[in-house]
């Protein structure tokens, strides 16, 4: 259903590690933005972790535009600076060919996170690995979203209206969660009966709310699939009996979700995916076995479940 | 050659003999065709989406676009006046930042609303100073200085949301006079308050004019430098308050909103019919125009339109609008 | 200093430079407050340069300006303004967009309570139309006017601001014979008033009329002011040119030819009725009428310019479908040259492009820039127009120069019927007789020619027939050799209110 | 009438007192401002980035931005024709999803290249039709566009996108030619017949004078519907052919690419000097502008600086070398 051909056209090896010691490791870090404060949490993360393992690294702002990115990417490979990519990709696809052939040829050994890569996004588990690259590390794989749904579901044994709120088509997350999101029609008593498609920003997603209730006087539930969003999602619902559940697990949501505001929120973790995606490259340099798939939703900084509620909020601390 | 008392009369016959030379009729259409567009559209509305005249939906509809419409408001000045303005998105966003982070670090709603409202004004003097006194192309000039404000919202708030837990930072979207929600009010008066400013005061007709013919208005001794200026300062004011407003409703601020609003006022000021070559328009006009963007995007959301055919629903609409408004000004020509 | 200073507006050594171009160099200019001053020259002089110096549309690079006394810096036209002048310019200043009424109050609207007072400017308006004779409707924009109705407005906002000092550039070139007499009724007034008024014109006889001082300029400089008791006729002219220009043109002496132009039936609703026109080769056909009588829209008709027109053309005998563009026109023979510089020159091009806009030398799809050049220049040089400034933009020329790059333009196409609204408007007398000339000179070697202007004089000195235009209909067709065929008569019958007497049918 | 002999001498005259009537010095200031921005831009770029002259780094930026380059190429011909057109972002895009679309499809990129090309001649027409022949405003008009072309690009990838494996589909961007990459000898081919066709051909003077003086043009028997529209088809063609470009260059084609696209492309060609009215500019006006925001992005990504200081400093950037421009042409009227 992606339109995705085969992509199987990488070397499927990783490259030789170009050093022997971490501390000689070069990192381009490519951040997707750093305009938020997710993005702010992993970079700070990223630049602790560089001076532990003692190895430069140098931030790379891509804007939210996945050309910049891939126009930075081009722009590393040029100057010969690096030796290593650890990438957070605003689109996996966009930057597949040069993660995968180019780099390895000048190289560079590469580490991606948050995104996968190269078509593989609607994918499952280990699946989400692109070979020739050291690591994926991933919170908001399909999986997890499918974990989610189910999470609603099983919630509501009597089934529920259901409205959905999510970033832009073709992010690979919006993709993701509207995949996962088709459970509800083979679930006994759930439906969508409203879904729409916004920029990310709090104001559009109020708008998409307000107007969702105001359409469906008898929605039982929005998901929503950023906090950012939510925030503005908590405001448009006010006091109408709807049950938001939220994907994110910022210090805010974690807050709403222990006042009642929020049913859940799932956690992301900026600081945890950036400093295995780093720490992945220092082991392979190292010589250490790497993990294909960096699951964070079976992350130690979690209490067993990526899901944040009223009765288990307390043992989740929120990273950004 | 004394012969003018002659003619008077003769002309006056010329004129009465053609009365309908300016039949009125081809001129209301052309003039009010984007009302007709309005109307035909709630008409669609309401069969799609019966809801859609409720009271509730119509409240809605306003409060989601009254950021937008104030913003449209200023917009309708600067256009009227010969210019535009690229930068009142970023304006927008820092209006909302710095209302939400003053507002957090004194305590105060009002005086984040006031500190809002200055950085607004700073920003529409720097885009008053760049197309009035250094003759900067107005396009260029506030996309220059959108990117520098906006640059600002994102260091200002660490480009971090600031998030408003004192209640009383939503008194100015949430609460009502008489029953009817502030922010409605607030576009409500504020379009009054423009459209008697532009059509019936010296002020509004010196702005069409340095809009119509920059050169005449020197030369007929106007200030068109200050005049110039006047109007993004107007603007910025307008856009800074605007998302101070959004951020009260929102119950947040943040440096990454606004996206879209420049070029979403600008549509609106130019569906209802304002030319973009400066000189002409009213803010009746823009008031249509904001009506008719309201009521298709509340449609589309209402609809549960897929994003595709929002989005090619939304472009045909407007197209047709504006080829049918052309059409029946090109009947009257 | 005393209440009113003795001059209204002395200017000593004004200068001023157009990228490298000197303009006016060193001019003294004194006006006496409460007289008539005229400054005449020829295209190119310097008296609209000098004005804008008066005025403060321009900023002197040398010497002074006073305005009663007070120096005045230029380059801002507030500051002239506050000390009571107010200027006319030469360019139309109308907002497009904005109401007759509107534009007349630009810059000096009436405000009650801080809003407009509308219906004082209204009843204002009305004064004003009445006191210059004019019937525009206050609600008309300013772009449905025509060029005289323009002009019209821009006076009625002189008038109105109530200036000290009025300045007019040309005020009297857009318009015709009987909105002159009630200009020059106002300009009788005001100086009974007490206003000084400067202004620039063409037409001598206007200038020897009304004047009390007549200052002549040349390259720039002024060569003689003077009582107007000292001038005569041919003293102006010599001063002005450099030499003497006793006629203004002669007709052609040649025979008529084959018929090359037949129209009949020429409608546009609700402007023009019905009007007929046969033009021979060799012939050149007058029209004359009062503002808005339709002559203008009728050339555009048969130009193909106005698409809603109708009617039925023959030309050389061969019926042709009614021309409804431009083109069709071109390609059929017929070429006009509209009655607006700023209508129809690009102001930004340089003169050899506009030359050239809409022909080609014929050479693929290349420029041949010299071979431009010189066609350009060898047409221009027969409107007396100077091929060193061929490659200057047209918004650099003066305004007689802009209108020589109009008529060369469009008479390089060699046309079977030449149709020139206004040629001479705003040019001057030595290159007037030039312009007329080359009309007769045009025909003489075969082209149908119809001319309109508004100085009847001229048409009548080259015109083979004339017809005389009221509200959209032709009311009279006279042959040069008819005893109506003078100014008294034609006037007549320019006042008929075209129902009284029998439409060309 | 033979007196022009006598006349011409006469005026003669006056000219020989003024041979230097066109002192050229203060005309080249201001012809050239731009080009000394861009000088002093690279100077300071080699300056802050030794590695910035390198070929690789040349080479890089001008592969960056071949695919805008050949937009802003369009862009010049729309803005002196006197239009805008904001849909070139839109056909950009559908030109990238429909060439690995119809790759895909049919195993062909030459395939691909045709249909994109085709679907952006398509785009082109229907901008032309409705700014020449339905005369709505190029602004509105081509906003419209833009949103069922964005919403047909995504129908048509549904909303997923194509991912192309076949290695030939990357020739055209990865490919070199006597050792320069072909994306470069592409981009400046067009430049230079662009800039050929715009000012030596009778086709290039047509434009300037629809630009100039629409009406003028119309007088002069111009065919000004068609010219007009004929340069929008241009720039869809070129749209079109910039997003195969990239879709090559990235071995992927979406639809939500080239959201800045127009913006940046207009602001190209005006920081060029090339007016918004209409009538005047040139090609390399717009060369001279690319290669600013070139050096600019590039010197921006070397420094590592972060999106907040990026803004500011390219806001800035714009402003001051837009102000020294109109100082430069104030001082010389
Ligand atoms: N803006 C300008 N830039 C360059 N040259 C100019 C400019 N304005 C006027 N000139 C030149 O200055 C000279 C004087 O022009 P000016 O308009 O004062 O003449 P004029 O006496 O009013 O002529 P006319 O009777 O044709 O109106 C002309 O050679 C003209 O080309
Ligand atoms: N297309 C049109 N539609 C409606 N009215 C028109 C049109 N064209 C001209 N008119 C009006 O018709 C009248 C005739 O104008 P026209 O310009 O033909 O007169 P004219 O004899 O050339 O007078 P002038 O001395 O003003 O040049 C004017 O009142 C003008 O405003
Ligand atoms: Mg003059
Ligand atoms: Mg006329």
């Amino acid at each position: 259903s992606t339109g995705v051909s085969d992509s199987a056209t990488a070397s499927d090896k990783i490259i030789d590690a170009p050093v022997s010691d971490p501390a000689d490791l070069k990192i381009a870090y490519f951040s997707a933005g750093t305009s938020n404060s997710y993005l702010q949490a992993s970079i700070d993360e990223a630049k602790k972790v560089a001076d532990e393992i003692g190895a430069d690294l140098d931030v790379f702002d891509g804007e939210f535009n996945a050309q910049t990115q891939f126009d930075q990417m081009q722009q590393a490979l040029t100057s010969g600076k690096y030796n290593a990519f650890v990438v957070e990709p605003n689109d996996g696809n966009l930057v597949c060919d040069i993660l995968t052939h180019d780099a390895p040829d000048e190289d560079v050994l590469v580490s991606v996170f948050n995104l996968p890569i190269c078509g593989r996004a609607t994918k499952l588990g280990e699946d989400t690995y692109q070979p020739g690259t050291v690591t994926y590390v991933g919170g908001q794989t399909l999986d997890v979203y499918q974990a989610w749904v189910q999470d609603v579901i099983d919630a509501h044994p009597d089934g529920a209206k259901i409205g959905l709120i999510s970033g832009p088509d073709l992010n690979a997350n919006t993709i993701c969660f509207l995949e996962a999101a088709k459970a509800f029609d083979d679930a006994d008593g759930f439906e969508v009966v409203a879904q729409q498609a916004t920029d990310y920003t709090t104001p559009k997603a109020f708008d998409a709310a307000q107007t969702m209730v105001q359409a469906n006087p008898d929605m039982d539930i929005i998901m929503s699939n950023f906090s950012g969003m939510t925030r503005g999602v908590v405001e448009a619902v006010e006091s109408k009996d709807i049950e938001i559940y939220d994907f994110g697990g910022d210090e805010w949501a974690l807050g709403q979700v222990e006042s009642g505001g929020l049913a859940s929120s799932v956690m992301m973790l900026p600081r945890q995916e950036t400093r295995e995606a780093i720490e992945a490259v220092a082991d392979y340099v190292d010589g250490k076995d790497v993990a294909a798939f960096i699951n964070l939703t079976k992350s130690d900084e979690l209490p067993g479940t990526p899901f944040a509620t009223a009765d288990n909020v307390g043992d989740f601390t929120a990273e950004y | 050659m004394n012969q003018p008392t002659d003619l008077t009369p003769a002309l006056a016959t010329g004129t009465g003999a053609e009365p309908d030379r300016a039949a009125p009729e081809p001129q209301v259409l052309s003039r009010f065709a984007m009302i007709g567009v309005l109307v035909a559209l709630v008409a669609l509305a309401t069969i799609l989406y019966p809801g859609f005249l409720s009271p509730e939906n119509l409240r809605d509809i306003l409060l989601q676009n009254t950021a937008v419409g104030i913003v449209a408001l200023g917009m309708t000045f600067v256009i009227i006046s010969g210019g535009f303005d690229l930068s009142v998105g970023a304006t927008y966003a820092l209006g909302a930042t710095v209302s939400a982070g003053v507002t957090i670090s004194t305590g105060s709603p009002n005086v984040g609303l006031l500190a809002a409202i200055g950085a607004g004004a700073v920003c529409g003097v720097v885009n008053g100073l760049l197309v009035a006194r250094l003759n900067i192309n107005p396009f260029v000039a506030t996309l220059g200085s959108a990117s520098v404000i906006s640059g600002i919202a994102y260091l200002y708030s660490n480009s971090a949301p600031f998030i408003v837990s004192d209640p009383n930072f939503k008194v100015l979207a949430r609460s009502s006079m008489a029953g009817i929600p502030t922010p409605i009010l607030i576009l409500a008066v504020t379009f009054v308050v423009g459209g008697v400013l532009l059509a019936m005061t010296r002020y509004g007709r010196n702005i069409y004019a340095i809009g119509g013919n920059h050169e005449a208005a020197w030369l007929s001794g106007l200030r068109v430098t200050d005049l110039t200026a006047s109007v993004y300062v107007m603007t910025g004011l307008l856009a800074a308050f605007a998302g101070t407003l959004d951020a009260s409703r929102l119950g947040v601020g943040q440096a990454d909103v606004g996206a879209n609003i420049a070029l979403d006022a600008i549509a609106i000021v130019i569906v209802g019919g304002t030319s973009l070559r400066g000189g002409e328009g009213a803010v009746w006009r823009s008031a249509v125009g904001l009506l008719i963007f309201a009521t298709l995007t509340n449609l589309f959301y209402s609809l549960n339109l897929s994003q595709n055919w929002q989005l090619i629903a939304k472009g045909t609409i407007v197209l047709l609008a504006v080829a049918l408004d052309s059409w029946s000004r090109n009947r009257r020509a | 200093m005393s209440k009113t200073p003795a001059h209204a507006i002395v200017c000593r050594g004004a200068r001023k430079v157009f990228s490298g171009a000197v303009a006016v160099h060193g001019a003294d200019l004194e006006v006496r407050t409460g007289e008539v001053h005229a400054l005449v020259g020829e295209n190119g002089a310097g008296k609209s340069t000098l004005l804008g110096l008066v005025s403060g549309r321009l900023a002197a690079d040398g010497g002074t300006v006073e305005v009663f006394g007070h120096r005045t810096h230029g380059g801002n036209p507030r500051e002239s303004r506050e000390r009571g002048l107010v200027a006319v310019y030469q360019e139309l200043t109308m907002v497009p967009g904005l109401s007759a009424e509107a534009n007349v109050f630009l810059g000096q609207v009436q405000t009650r309570r801080g809003l407009l007072d509308r219906r004082r400017m209204r009843r204002r308006y009305l004064e004003l139309c009445d006191e210059l004779d004019i019937q525009i409707p206050p609600t008309t924009l300013a772009r449905d006017l025509s060029v005289s109705q323009q002009q019209m407005l821009e006076i009625m906002r002189g008038v109105e601001s109530d200036g000290r000092i009025l300045v007019l550039d040309e005020p009297t070139a857009a318009l015709a014979e009987h909105e002159r007499e009630t200009l020059y009724r106002v300009l009788r007034t005001l100086t009974a008033r007490g206003t000084t008024i400067v202004f620039v014109s063409h037409n001598l006889d206007e200038v020897l009329a009304l004047s009390d001082t007549i200052t002549v300029l040349r390259d720039g400089q002024v060569v003689r002011s003077a009582a107007r008791v000292e001038w005569t006729r041919p003293t102006l002219i010599e001063h002005m040119v450099g030499r003497t220009v006793d006629q203004l043109a002669e007709r052609g002496t040649h025979d008529a030819g084959e018929e090359v132009l037949h129209a009949e039936g020429v409608s546009l609703h609700g402007v023009l009725h019905d009007i007929a026109v046969t033009v021979r080769a060799g012939e050149i056909v007058g029209l004359w009428g009062l503002v808005g009588s339709g002559r203008t829209t009728f050339l555009r008709s048969l130009a193909g310019a106005e698409p809603s027109s109708t009617g039925r053309l023959r030309l050389h005998g061969k019926q042709l479908p009614w021309p409804r563009a431009v083109r069709r026109a071109i390609a059929d023979g017929i070429v006009m040259v509209p009655e607006s510089r700023k209508q129809a020159l690009v102001m930004g091009m340089d003169a050899t492009s506009n030359y050239w806009l809409g022909r080609t030398t014929g050479r693929g799809p290349f420029l041949d820039r010299s071979r431009e050049r010189t066609e350009a220049g060898d047409t221009g040089a027969f409107f007396a127009f100077r091929r060193a400034r061929l490659g200057e933009p047209v918004r650099n020329l003066s305004g007689g120069n802009q209108q020589k790059v109009l008529l060369a333009k469009w008479a390089g196409h060699r046309p079977a019927v030449f149709l020139v609204d206004e040629p001479t408007r705003g040019i001057d007398i030595g290159a007037k007789a030039e312009v007329l000339s080359s009309l007769v000179e045009l025909a003489r070697e075969g082209a149908a020619v119809v001319v309109t202007s508004s100085e009847l004089e001229e048409v009548l000195a080259v015109a083979n027939r004339l017809l005389v235009f009221a509200h959209g209909r032709v009311v009279r067709e006279i042959a040069a050799d008819d005893p109506e065929f003078a100014v008294d008569a034609v006037v007549r019958h320019g006042f008929s209110t075209g129902a009284t007497h029998e439409p060309a049918h």
